[in-house]
């Protein structure tokens, strides 16, 4: 879908006179075609659907009269096999109010904007099928985050945890050779594969009833982050120990309570309460080793 | 006013590499991006990043294969720095914690890719971009590089000598999405552009929304040429409603290509009746094009790739991510359905012309990665080459602009006035040529004071963003983008014929017409993507009327441009690089020869096969 | 910087209709966890009365376990108590790194085995008072 | 920059002993309520019998271990909440205390019963 639109503009180009018929040949059976196919289009969302889906989404703006106090605005959408939730906002923005505001780039799961809190669960907007929702669908900012404006919240906090378990790879030494790389083992990689797979989009921040009461809880996605790295072999014993240190403080790991809602929305699936679970199963050996 | 030694603009794979680079040259680099860095397009890439790291492999022959597969419309000392950088810019990567696919040794992996001479593709399972993208922003962070994300850059501030090869440029313009405050930054050292792709000059593309091709068409404003730029790739398995891509994985396991009549066309109507479904890029994507407009279409829009014959089993060892995708994306299940694929946009050779330091012909402005055309590509990119280039050459613009001594650069840039221009016999450029420069291009500058440039160039800003919200009423933006990108889709698509490029110039024309009336509907300050997107609706007009130029300018079949009337690749009359200036709204299009002399003698051309 | 609206407390408990296993069993064993901690010191104080002499303390709890109300918390008690312990042994279990897959599975299982537990055990904990 | 935090305080400590303590009061909760409920019916409890059980020194130390684990499980359990609900500062400080004091108290009262019930 991207950000294009139905073509509403023929009359433009019929009235140009052209100079190439055999281009207006094309154009007038392009446009012919393109009525037949929406006119079955119609015809075929009206056998599996129902013709049209209401979509019911949050609008906030601190600046703007009438936004000031959240509401809720409804948007019908005529439905397509395949739409997505994403797609559905793209056409209720371009179609109906270009203010409607939402973060979202790639349309395939891999940028991590476009999390929302839809039908009462976290979800990526481009990776949620419309016809697996219950209808109508509701579409919200993600909870536990302030708004900044419609589905727009605030990042930064979750940013800040992530880059708080010092996010970044430190070796105590490289391999001394020319174009030579350390080494790792095909397990060992497949160990931090999954925490790999992370692309921050919040979601499961957002889920967690932990983070929401404790602010400086590092939360789910961070302490992935941590163990990604923590159980790298090729990472450095020196910057292992102090970003052990990180996880296991006050606000680190100790705060997760299992809920597992961080599991249950992640989409990229990752097993993060197991994650969690085992890095505290680690503090709790270094710490025992010390004694 | 912000001030850093070097700025960056876009914090994807090129602009982190390039930051880091700065960093480590000692320069106070700073990142200026509209997404948050990890949100950028490299996160998408999945096959791998090319380099010849083994025993056997040379990066003598990494660079014949590249310049064989740009159908030798590459520059080789680009193509040379490239290969031979490759290598050590991989090992890099590795050092700073990627988590590569490894073999039971615990060496990085490598496999075979299409056009390659080795298996030279290193990967990190099928996320390699993202894997990439990741780390490098780990690394960014470890050294405290600042980095202003959803900051969107809509100006250069660049002096307004006549001639673009004496401007200078101290800076951009940006302004903070969330807030809406304008801002001018100032960059002691040099400005680098690495704002990746255009393609959402289409309507159909694997791109992602925020490929609007800002960098490409601030430089051009400004006075630098873009280079290339009808050489666009397109992909041919990508799925109809999204344009997210479907690998080339799934035909190398056996997926077969079939049409609304059941054909396996590839074998029945001879487009390549000995590599079927596994030919080229370019001819795939053709022959499923020609099968839609002789009616054997499904819905008249798309073809069927079918991986069921493969077994339940195979395919979730091999392809699970496939599946995941065409339930996500397209709700269709693989295991049960043909999934439907057409072609899309994918990947733009050309860009913002620069030399192998990835500078322009403006001195303090650079550019890297996919929005800048050092060249390497050619007329085609083979797969796997993307990734590679945002580190090699995104590492060298950025040490070049934090002042690293460099030897002279063997590519030449900027206008030539001896170059002969070409008449295209068809209006282009800006209606109204009196307001063009205001536009985002250059600033008149009341004395040589770079502050002073910077401040000019954001009160011009200011005032385009007022006069924008200002207006109550007037034509939508996306209506606009709408049409452009419906007319490149038809007429400067995989096929492409005269009367339709000049067709798509005409609606270019129309739409900046249009574009003219433009208005914003969203009134706020906080977060107005709505603004957003106009503006970069303008950048968009700008760069796909370059590529339709260059696409009816250049009258031959090389690499991914294929011409109806021409059928064959012209070497005596078409061995160089298109240009396209913006010469005050005005736009040119003239020629560069193509430099085939490298470190280990000249390329010789010789006919692309596989 | 813009302002932000924070819509509060609505997201936690407002919510609960969404809630998911692990939510709930984590709602479930702080109530229970509180319930406990309370009537430790309760019981405590009741046993208290031991330090006036043994009168006293025959005859506070004979008092008490004729009224049919603390049977009946009597058999609260043991419903909480009984799911604290089966929820901590699942706790236990997942911080062993044990059977996080079916971790709703168990939480369902402690439900349900509190219930039958606390059913059994009615005629016996009301048995008398009526 | 992300803010870090500074007071290093583990609480693996505190953690570990909340998981010892819960499969050391799985079996003596389990036993309690078994031997007052089922085995001696709550109604029939007199002191005398009390007395009897108190006096076996094994099943007073393990009385006196239960209320000890019992209270560090219920009062550091009831500071776990109170932080995962951010408490912080003065109101920190302030649970601290009162949960510390109300622990020590519950532990002496508990203790000073036990003997009596003993008798010794
Ligand atoms: C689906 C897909 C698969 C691919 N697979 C491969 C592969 O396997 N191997 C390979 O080698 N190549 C591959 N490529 C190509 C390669 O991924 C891209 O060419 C490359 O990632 C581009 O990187 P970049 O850094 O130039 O731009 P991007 O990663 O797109 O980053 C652009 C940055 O610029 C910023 N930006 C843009 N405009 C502005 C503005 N106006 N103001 C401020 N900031 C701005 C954005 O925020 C972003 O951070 C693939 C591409 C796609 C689409
Ligand atoms: C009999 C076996 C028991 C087991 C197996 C057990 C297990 C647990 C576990 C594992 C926790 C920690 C939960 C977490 O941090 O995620 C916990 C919390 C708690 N327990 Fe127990 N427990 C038992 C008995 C008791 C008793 C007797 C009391 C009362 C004195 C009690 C009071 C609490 C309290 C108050 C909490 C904190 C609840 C909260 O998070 O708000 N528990 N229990
Ligand atoms: S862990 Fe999963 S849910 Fe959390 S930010 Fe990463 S991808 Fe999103
Ligand atoms: S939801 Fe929160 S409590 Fe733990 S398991 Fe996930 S972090
Ligand atoms: S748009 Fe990128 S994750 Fe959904």
């Amino acid at each position: 879908m991207s950000t294009q639109t139905p073509d509403t503009e023929t009359e433009s180009e019929a009235e140009q006179p052209s100079s190439k018929p055999h281009h207006e040949r094309r154009l007038a059976e392009k446009r012919e075609r393109a009525e037949t196919k929406e006119a079955e289009r119609a015809a075929a969302a009206q056998d599996i659907k129902g013709e049209t889906v209401e979509l019911k989404v949050f609008r906030f703006d601190p600046e703007i009269e009438g936004k000031e106090e959240p509401r809720f605005d409804s948007f019908t959408i005529p439905f397509e096999k395949g739409m997505t939730v994403l797609d559905a906002l793209i056409y209720a923005r371009d179609q109906y109010d270009s203010s409607l505001t939402f973060r979202h780039s790639c349309r395939q799961a891999v940028c991590g904007s476009d999390a929302f809190f839809i039908n009462g669960r976290q979800q990526l907007g481009c990776q949620t099928q419309m016809a697996d929702l219950d209808w109508p669908v509701r579409v919200e900012p993600l909870p536990h985050q302030d708004v900044v404006k419609d589905l727009v919240v605030e990042m930064d906090h979750f940013y800040d945890q992530m880059e708080a378990v010092d996010p970044f790879f430190d070796p105590d030494d490289l391999p001394e050779g020319e174009l030579e790389e350390q080494r790792q083992s095909p397990e060992n990689r497949e160990n931090i594969k999954l925490s790999t797979r992370c692309i921050w989009c919040g979601a499961c921040m957002s889920s967690c009833n932990i983070a929401a009461g404790d602010n400086k809880y590092l939360g789910p996605a961070a302490i992935n982050k941590a163990y990604r790295f923590y159980m790298d072999e090729r990472e450095g014993e020196q910057k292992r120990q102090e970003r052990l240190e990180i996880i296991e403080q006050e606000h680190g790991v100790w705060r997760c309570q299992t809920q597992f809602s961080c599991t249950n929305v992640c989409p990229k699936d990752i097993p993060l309460t197991e994650h969690i679970q085992e890095l505290k199963r680690e503090a709790v050996k270094q710490n025992l080793k010390f004694w | 006013m912000y001030e850093h030694d070097v700025i960056v603009v876009g914090g994807g794979g090129a602009g982190l590499r390039a930051a880091i680079a700065a960093h480590e040259e000692g320069a106070d680099a700073a990142i200026v991006t509209k997404l948050h860095p990890v949100r950028s397009h490299t996160g998408a890439a999945e096959g791998g990043i090319n380099a010849a790291l083994r025993e056997g492999d040379s990066w003598q022959d990494h660079a014949y294969d590249t310049m064989k597969g740009a159908d030798y419309l590459s520059d080789a000392p680009a193509v040379d720095t490239f290969a031979q950088t490759a290598p050590d810019e991989v090992i890099q990567l590795e050092h700073w914690g990627m988590p590569f696919s490894r073999e039971e040794d615990g060496t990085v992996s490598q496999r075979p890719f299409g056009g390659l001479s080795f298996p030279r593709t290193t990967y990190a399972g099928a996320e390699t971009g993202h894997h990439m993208l990741h780390t490098l922003y780990e690394q960014v962070v470890k050294r405290g590089i600042e980095v202003y994300d959803e900051w969107y850059v809509s100006q250069l501030a660049v002096t307004d000598e006549d001639d673009p090869n004496e401007r200078d440029c101290h800076g951009v313009v940006a302004w903070d999405v969330q807030s809406g405050e304008v801002a001018g930054f100032r960059a002691r050292d040099g400005v680098i552009l690495a704002t990746g792709g255009p393609g959402q000059a289409y309507d159909h593309t694997t791109n992602a929304v925020a490929n609007t091709g800002d960098g490409v068409a601030i430089a051009y404003r400004a006075g630098v040429p873009m280079e290339d730029m009808e050489m666009v790739q397109f992909h041919p398995t990508t799925l109809p409603s999204t344009g997210v891509l479907i690998s080339e994985g799934v035909r190398g396991e056996g997926g077969i290509l079939y049409n609304s009549e059941g054909e396996r066309f590839m074998f029945e109507y001879g487009y390549a009746t000995n590599d079927g479904e596994l030919a080229s890029r370019d001819v795939v994507a053709r022959a499923e094009l020609t099968e839609v407009a002789e009616g054997r279409g499904v819905e008249d829009e798309y073809v069927y790739l079918d991986m069921r014959h493969l077994g339940e089993e195979r395919i979730t060892d091999r392809l699970e991510n496939i599946l995941h995708l065409a339930r996500d994306f397209e709700g269709v299940d693989g295991l049960e359905e043909p999934m439907p694929v057409k072609p899309g946009q994918h990947y733009a050779m050309g860009g913002i012309e620069v030399d192998e330091h990835g500078e322009t012909c403006i001195d303090g402005l650079y550019a890297a990665g996919e929005c800048a055309c050092v060249s390497l590509h050619g007329a085609n990119r083979l797969g796997g080459n993307a990734l590679p280039e945002l580190i090699v050459f995104g590492a060298r613009a950025g040490r070049h602009a934090a002042g690293a001594d460099m030897p002279e650069p063997k590519i030449e840039t900027g206008p030539d006035p001896d170059a002969e221009r070409e008449d295209l016999g068809v209006p282009l450029g800006e209606p109204s040529r009196a307001e063009a420069t205001t536009d985002g291009g250059t600033v008149e500058h009341p004395d040589s004071d770079p502050d002073a440039v910077v401040e000019a160039a954001a009160d011009a800003e200011r005032e385009r963003i007022e006069t924008l919200l200002e207006r109550e009423d007037g034509v939508n933006h996306a209506d606009v983008r709408a049409d452009l990108q419906a007319t490149m889709t038809e007429n400067v698509n995989v096929f492409r014929e005269e009367a339709g490029l000049k067709q798509a110039l005409e609606d270019i024309q129309e739409a900046r017409e249009r574009y003219q009336d433009v208005y914003v509907a969203d009134k706020s300050r906080t977060f107005n993507t709505d603004l957003q997107h106009t503006i970069e609706t303008r950048n968009l007009l700008d760069v796909a009327e370059a590529i339709a130029m260059g696409a009816l300018a250049r009258e031959e079949f090389r690499g991914a441009h294929w011409r109806a009337e021409h059928q064959e690749r012209k070497d005596d009359e078409y061995l160089k690089h298109t240009l396209v200036s913006w010469n005050d709204g005005d736009p040119e299009l003239w020629y560069r020869p193509v430099l085939l002399e490298g470190d280990e003698g000249a390329y010789e051309p010789k006919e692309r096969s596989y | 910087m813009s302002q932000s609206y924070d819509r509060g407390l609505i997201e936690d408990f407002g919510r609960w209709r969404e809630f998911t296993a692990g939510m709930w069993a984590w709602v479930f064993h702080k109530f229970t966890g509180w319930v406990l901690i309370g009537y430790l010191f309760t019981h405590i104080a009741v046993l208290s009365t031991s330090l006036q002499g043994a009168e006293t303390f025959n005859s506070t709890i004979q008092g008490l376990e004729s009224l049919a109300l603390v049977r009946l918390l009597e058999v609260g008690l043991l419903a909480v108590a009984v799911f604290h312990i089966l929820n901590g042994i699942r706790l236990l279990f997942v911080d062993l790194g044990v059977g996080l897959e079916s971790q709703d599975k168990s939480f369902y299982a402690s439900l349900v085995l509190t219930g039958v537990i606390v059913v059994a055990s009615v005629p016996t904990f009301v048995s008398g008072a009526f | 920059m992300a803010e870090r935090y500074s007071s290093f305080r583990s609480g693996s400590t505190a953690w570990l002993l909340q998981r010892i303590t819960a499969a050391f009061l799985v079996v003596v909760l389990a036993f309690h309520f078994f031997n007052l409920h089922f085995v001696t019916h709550a109604a029939d409890i007199e002191f005398a019998g009390s007395q009897a059980r108190m006096q076996n020194v094994g099943y007073f130390v393990t009385m006196v271990l239960f209320l000890v684990t019992a209270t560090f499980h219920g009062v550091n359990g009831i500071y776990n909440a109170l932080v995962n609900q951010g408490i912080e500062g003065n109101a920190k400080r302030a649970a601290q205390v009162v949960l510390g004091v109300a622990g020590l108290l519950l532990v002496v009262q508990g203790i000073r019963v036990a003997i009596a019930l003993a008798g010794f």
